[in-house]
């Protein structure tokens, strides 16, 4: 019985076929949707010739950040096999704070604490309804989502707030490359995206929120604070939501109660096109990246196609969904 | 999301618009009156060979979905720009922009604040409108004493908010007055309206007034009412012109709708940018384009027009 | 040496837990000496897995008392008896399907990198993990193509395996395995049993529920004979066969050995 | 181990103790809800005069026909793991269909049968688009969603139909009992609640739509045909969609493309407070009509209760999580 | 009798399965007769319950031929080869937790209504169900307070149990376990192997995965060793000692009786 050294010799009891690095690639859950990018982008731009321009892209980008990163946060709650239907108004309650304070005098930079604090005070809301309640997330968030759009509209006193400061504007700014507009918005969207990839995949607390979103009673098991890792989970989504809310004012320098109200059907699609499961513990941050471009890309294009209104619609509900088909498909394959 | 709808393009037909682009801009795609707006629009570009890109937002609100239409206007390089803003400050900085260009920018429907962020502005004076509908159903009420609902659309809405403190003015009390049973939020949805309407009238038997946003609202409000059979004791406002809701008005649903005109919103917006692009004076100013009572039971000192003349200028 | 003379490391009296109107555990007694390889028996229902589950934290008995080393604990979490050095295999293994065999190993004490970037961000060293996770289940004689595999994809064995490999590698008190060998082949078994004994070398008692009666008195200091929610006797495999144990067991005999008694 | 006769003999491994009935009762997954139902009908009966009343309560069904009508679908598809975002719009094209036949002078009742094909039609189209091409139902739902009501919007030429045909209004009449106006379409929602409930309950259909939600895998390899039966959910819930467009008639003659908006979040909210479990398998239709009524109750009484728009927003956030929570505590007491 | 005599009931013809990359099966070959025990046994990960996975429809091998009966038959999906009457054991049990155990009992064959109400609407005879459920289970020796508890409630041997009892009540033709025995006692696995006794006294023949070799030895009429994804060697209880197996099954020796070959 002393097969330790057999099996230190790798004679593995089924053969391992030594394509790995291809076959590794292709079951990369994260082909699928760019798979499904990479044939909308080409079909636009054989189809129209106003969508293949750098400009256009820059467009498409910044017309992306805002969804983008309410999209981020979403794909750390689902993973956690939660869902946020309160990210659009937790955003936007963040912008009237914001703009509120300025424009009633405050400073810049308080007024951008502020509505950090609140947005991450109603990530936390709905991470300890979750964790000590044990409530379904998708009760939790609908009622906070009921809850902030109502305080939003009460802070408001039912009015808009323009904002003119620059600090709250900056995401809106941005630098010139060769002739092509780029805001630091932009570049913030990637950043996070790159700073939370990094988090998920590298370090423990990544490797938790998988566990607790895979399989939550294991997780317990085996000693994770699950309930400490989902909390987190809520918050970090609570300060991104900030972010977003801090974005949506350089893109449009205007804090409406009413705004964003397709804010969580929206970054949930895009987390699903991303192939992130619904049912949590299996999915990426990459992928959502490329789940909202390929939204974007979709009503840009269909824009420049010069689709008409309605048909624009049936086009985009079939669009997501042969998006979808794409990524299932290319999973059978890899399966098999 | 921001749609495009290329009706134009014909450019057989018309005289000295050819060549012209003009974008619209309306705050959903779905709501009747912002569709009558692009119907007209449509039309009036087919006879005048402009070419028309319609766009929209996704829901009430959508400060976004307007602005990337905006976006995708200017880069498009149209002439001139009709928006029904979402609300008086959402999109000024893609006005400004746009303006910026040299593109026309006009509001319809809705104004803007400030007023000159758009080289004009062509709406019904919401206030005005609203005023006429409480004038009208205070003086129907005649010598009771009134009892107040009132259905709203959405809260924080520009029109919503002038609509509702028109009435209130025209009606002769303040907000807060003990004469107001109730109010509501409908989002303008007859459904909602209608749950919204029966479930105060459980608290209210003996209301006999109410303020309706819109026609679908009032409907809502009518059908709560005539469940329970109160129909006789209560006089309904309502402000639109649908062809729907005049109809309403002929077939006594409720007392009185104030009509608006997109049609001529529209018409006159796109007259304005087109002599412009003629090299003509850019527009400029608010342009009322009025509103009227719309009733088979006229009231002393409103001036107001019948059912059948309703019929003939309603839209939608 | 003498198990005899040896202190309780882990100690319960009159542990009860029901579930709804089932009562899954009844005034049970338990006792673990140090260095010792303590068995667990009994019919499928008897209440095994719902005891080791109070010992571990997984479970929160509804009365009764636990105590290590002589002191009450209560453990309201399986982090709290990790916290103090227990370490338990569960029956249904407490893996997370979706990832890798290495996460899987390291779940919850995962290798991070030196320095500030693993102290502060813990970041992971996943090369470690992985050549680590290697090693230990090598030394279980276990095949497995690809530690980055999902446990998913393992077969029933291998995933048991990791299971194994893990508590092995992280017990720092004692050591609570339940059925696991179950999924194992003859082999596998067979270093698992080496392990075992490897732990107990190390100074470290084990608890070993399982259903082979061969193994169990191949390696058991002592046999806990649980019954109907209850431990029936304790055994020493010297002193009875392995058909009075089996008779205890299935109740044919009342407990020779004195109900709770130390054996 | 002749123990045949032992354990025949019933002495179980664990003492079963024999209060089982009262036991079975308080794990009954639906006192969770029914709690929350009695407490907010007491609350809003103390604090309000004019709730309670027998005329109260009959509006309050009548207002929660259609949308416990489009819950039960939802039911339906949530206990096989799936999700329905499309029934709203999906009704209220069948809404479209029947007016608009009907004011085109056509027969009411092919008028019906046209309406009732379609919303089975899309049922059938989504089911089928979960269970041949093994997409997400999100995903298929919400591009079924877009693609319905555009498809309502062109085919009403955005317009309202009103409706004055006696058949297609026929659930908003009723009869009068003791002063108090009780709808058809109360009795017919009733009808299918019980239906559905028989259907899930007590045949082989309803358990296979249990095991196909609770474990997939298992229920394929018991040989289930786990597409037939999920298939056959989404035609189910697509019927239940035109009768929900029929009910919506009666309660409102006027088609619009535009109604029902919130139909989807509103009947997942009710199935989600009925104690229905979004990663199926887990629930009971009986919940759903509670969680319906619950949601009817709230809205009722807090407009009762006289409170402002904006903070009975506020108060019905609050009180859905309230709700569920109680849901989860009667869980845990059960669960001891 | 000689079971030597009798036709190969299934079969199966180099049979291939891969995941990726990893080769779960190679060229597999299987030979089960009329009436008899055969026995399948192989290390961890040896690829047995992806051979048996493709004889039940639960797999669909990537290349191979199997028969029944010598006629080609392919199952793509468990439905198939259940309605051919081949009924199975799965290692994973596939049960649905939440469901109770008179349920999972008859999943997919419910005991129906006399009459029109259960022909047409399929409605359930559920106290015919939970009689019935209780009436296999007390054969199997296995304690289960109440056939309405959902599985998930159940301790692992009697979740196994279950399953157990469902391939027993309904295989008509032939019937697979995968493992039976893992989670059960002493008491109870005597009674798993009476019943697979009397399976085969029912004329059926049974395929039975197991790593208790001794449980192996005393009720296979023949012995399929699966090695690195294939058949290595069958043998017979009489003519091999459990020794020789191990050693064929662990590569210490290779294959005596020749690869593929009939023992
Ligand atoms: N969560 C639960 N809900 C209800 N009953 C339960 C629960 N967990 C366990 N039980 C019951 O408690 C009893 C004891 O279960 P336990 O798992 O402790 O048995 P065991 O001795 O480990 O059996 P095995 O040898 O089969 O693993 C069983 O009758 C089981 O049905
Ligand atoms: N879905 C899958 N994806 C990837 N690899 C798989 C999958 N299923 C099985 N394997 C691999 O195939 C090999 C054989 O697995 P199988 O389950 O058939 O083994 P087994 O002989 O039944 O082992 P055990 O005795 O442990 O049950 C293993 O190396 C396993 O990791
Ligand atoms: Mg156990
Ligand atoms: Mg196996």
């Amino acid at each position: 019985m002393s097969a330790t050294s057999e099996s230190g010799a790798g004679a593995p009891p089924a053969a391992v076929v030594r394509r790995e690095r291809l076959g590794r690639a292709l079951r990369n859950p994260v082909i699928g949707p760019l798979g499904a990018l990479v044939i909308a982008i080409v079909v636009f731009t054989l189809t129209t010739d106003t969508f293949a321009t750098v400009g256009n892209a820059s467009l498409i980008l910044q017309q992306s950040i805002v969804i983008g990163t309410l999209a981020l946060g979403q794909t750390l709650i689902i993973l956690t096999a939660g869902i946020d239907l309160a990210n659009g108004a937790i955003a936007v309650l963040g912008t009237i704070v914001m703009a509120k304070h300025v424009v009633n005098g405050g400073d810049p930079l308080l007024a951008l604490v502020l509505g950090l604090a609140i947005t991450m005070l109603l990530g936390t809301v709905s991470g300890l309804l979750v964790t000590r309640l044990g409530l379904p997330p998708f009760i939790v968030t609908l009622g906070i989502l009921t809850v902030t759009y109502a305080l939003a509209r009460l802070y408001a006193e039912s009015r808009s707030y323009p904002v003119a400061d620059r600090l709250l504007r900056i995401w809106g700014e941005g630098t010139t490359v060769a002739g092509v507009r780029i805001t630091w918005g932009t570049f913030l969207l990637l950043g996070l995206f790159a700073l939370f990839w990094f988090m998920l995949g590298r370090t423990a607390w990544g490797r938790h929120v998988y566990a607790v979103g895979n399989a939550p009673e294991a997780a317990r098991l085996t000693g994770i604070n699950t309930r400490r890792t989902v909390l987190s989970v809520y918050v970090a989504a609570g300060a991104l939501y900030g972010i977003a809310a801090w974005q949506a004012l350089g893109r449009i320098p205007n804090a409406d109660p009413n705004a964003y109200q397709t804010g969580n059907l929206d970054s949930i699609t895009a987390v699903v096109i991303g192939g992130t499961s619904l049912f949590g513990g299996r999915g990426s941050v990459i992928g959502t990246l490329i789940g909202t471009l390929v939204v974007g890309v979709l009503r840009s294009g269909l824009t420049q196609a010069g689709i008409d209104n309605l048909y624009q619609d049936v086009a985009t509900g079939v669009l997501v969904i042969v998006a979808v088909s794409l990524d299932q498909i290319s999973r059978r394959r890899a399966a098999r | 999301g921001s749609d495009a709808e290329p009706d134009g393009g014909d450019t057989s037909s018309g005289g000295g618009a050819e060549g012209v682009s003009i974008g619209l801009i309306t705050k959903t795609e779905t709501n009747p009156f912002f569709v009558t707006m692009r119907e007209v629009a449509a039309e009036y570009a087919d006879e005048q060979g402009v070419e028309l890109t319609a766009l929209a937002g996704a829901f009430d609100g959508d400060n976004e979905g307007q602005v990337q239409a905006m976006e995708d206007l200017i880069a498009r390089g149209v002439d001139g720009i009709m928006i029904t803003p979402n609300n008086s400050t959402g999109v000024l900085g893609a006005i400004e922009q746009a303006r910026a260009q040299g593109i026309v920018v006009i509001a319809l429907d809705t104004a803007t604040d400030p007023e000159d962020a758009v080289d004009a502005t062509f709406a019904t004076d919401n206030l005005e409108a609203g005023r006429l509908q409480g004038a009208y159903v205070r003086a129907a009420l005649g010598d009771e004493e009134p009892a107040l609902i009132m259905l709203d659309g959405t809260a924080g809405g520009t029109v919503d908010t002038f609509r509702h403190d028109g009435f209130l003015d025209g009606f002769g009390i303040e907000e807060g007055d003990a004469a107001i049973l109730g109010m509501e939020n409908t989002q303008g949805d007859q459904n909602n309206a209608q749950t919204a309407m029966e479930n105060l009238l459980q608290r209210n038997p003996d209301v006999n007034a109410v303020y309706t946003i819109n026609e679908p609202a009032a409907r809502g409000a009518y059908a709560a009412l005539e469940a329970q059979g109160l129909t006789d004791q209560v006089v309904i406002g309502s402000i639109d012109g649908g062809c729907q809701g005049v109809q309403d008005v002929a077939d006594g649903r409720y007392a009185a709708t104030v009509m608006q005109f997109p049609a001529e919103m529209v018409r006159q917006g796109m007259d304005a940018i087109v002599e412009a692009a003629g090299g003509g004076e850019p527009p400029s100013g608010f342009v009322d384009t009025g509103s009227i009572v719309i009733t088979d039971d006229p009231v002393e000192g409103i001036d107001s027009e019948t059912t059948e003349w309703g019929l003939e200028n309603c839209w939608g | 040496m003498n198990v005899d003379d040896r202190a309780p490391v882990l100690e319960a009296r009159a542990l009860s837990k029901s579930y709804g109107h089932v009562r899954a555990m009844s005034e049970a007694d338990f006792e673990l000496r140090a260095g010792e390889v303590l068995a667990v028996v009994g019919d499928n229902g008897a209440g095994k897995s719902t005891l080791i589950k109070a010992l571990s934290g997984a479970v929160v008995p509804d009365s009764g008392e636990i105590r290590m080393n002589g002191e009450p604990v209560t453990f309201r979490s399986p982090l709290e008896a990790r916290q103090r050095g227990i370490e338990t295999v569960y029956q249904d293994l407490a893996v997370a399907p979706a990832l890798d065999i290495a996460s899987n190993l390291f779940l919850g004490r995962e290798i991070r990198r030196s320095g500030i970037a693993g102290r502060l961000f813990r970041v992971l060293d996943g090369g470690a993990m992985r050549t680590e996770a290697k090693r230990q289940l090598d030394a279980l004689g276990v095949r497995i193509p690809d530690v980055r595999q999902p446990v998913e994809t393992l077969s029933g064995g291998q995933r048991q395996s990791v299971a194994v490999a893990r508590a092995a590698a992280f017990g720092t008190r004692l050591v609570i395995m339940d059925e696991p060998t179950a999924a194992l082949g003859v082999r596998e078994s067979g270093m698992v049993l080496d392990l075992i004994r490897r732990i107990r070398d190390r100074g470290l008692p084990v608890v070993l529920i399982s259903h082979n009666m061969p193994q169990v008195f191949e390696i058991a200091d002592r046999i806990h004979i649980h019954r109907l929610g209850r431990r029936a006797a304790v055994v020493r495999p010297g002193e009875s066969s392995m058909r009075e144990v089996v008779e205890i067991m299935t109740g044919a005999t009342e407990a020779a050995a004195g109900t709770g008694g130390p054996a």
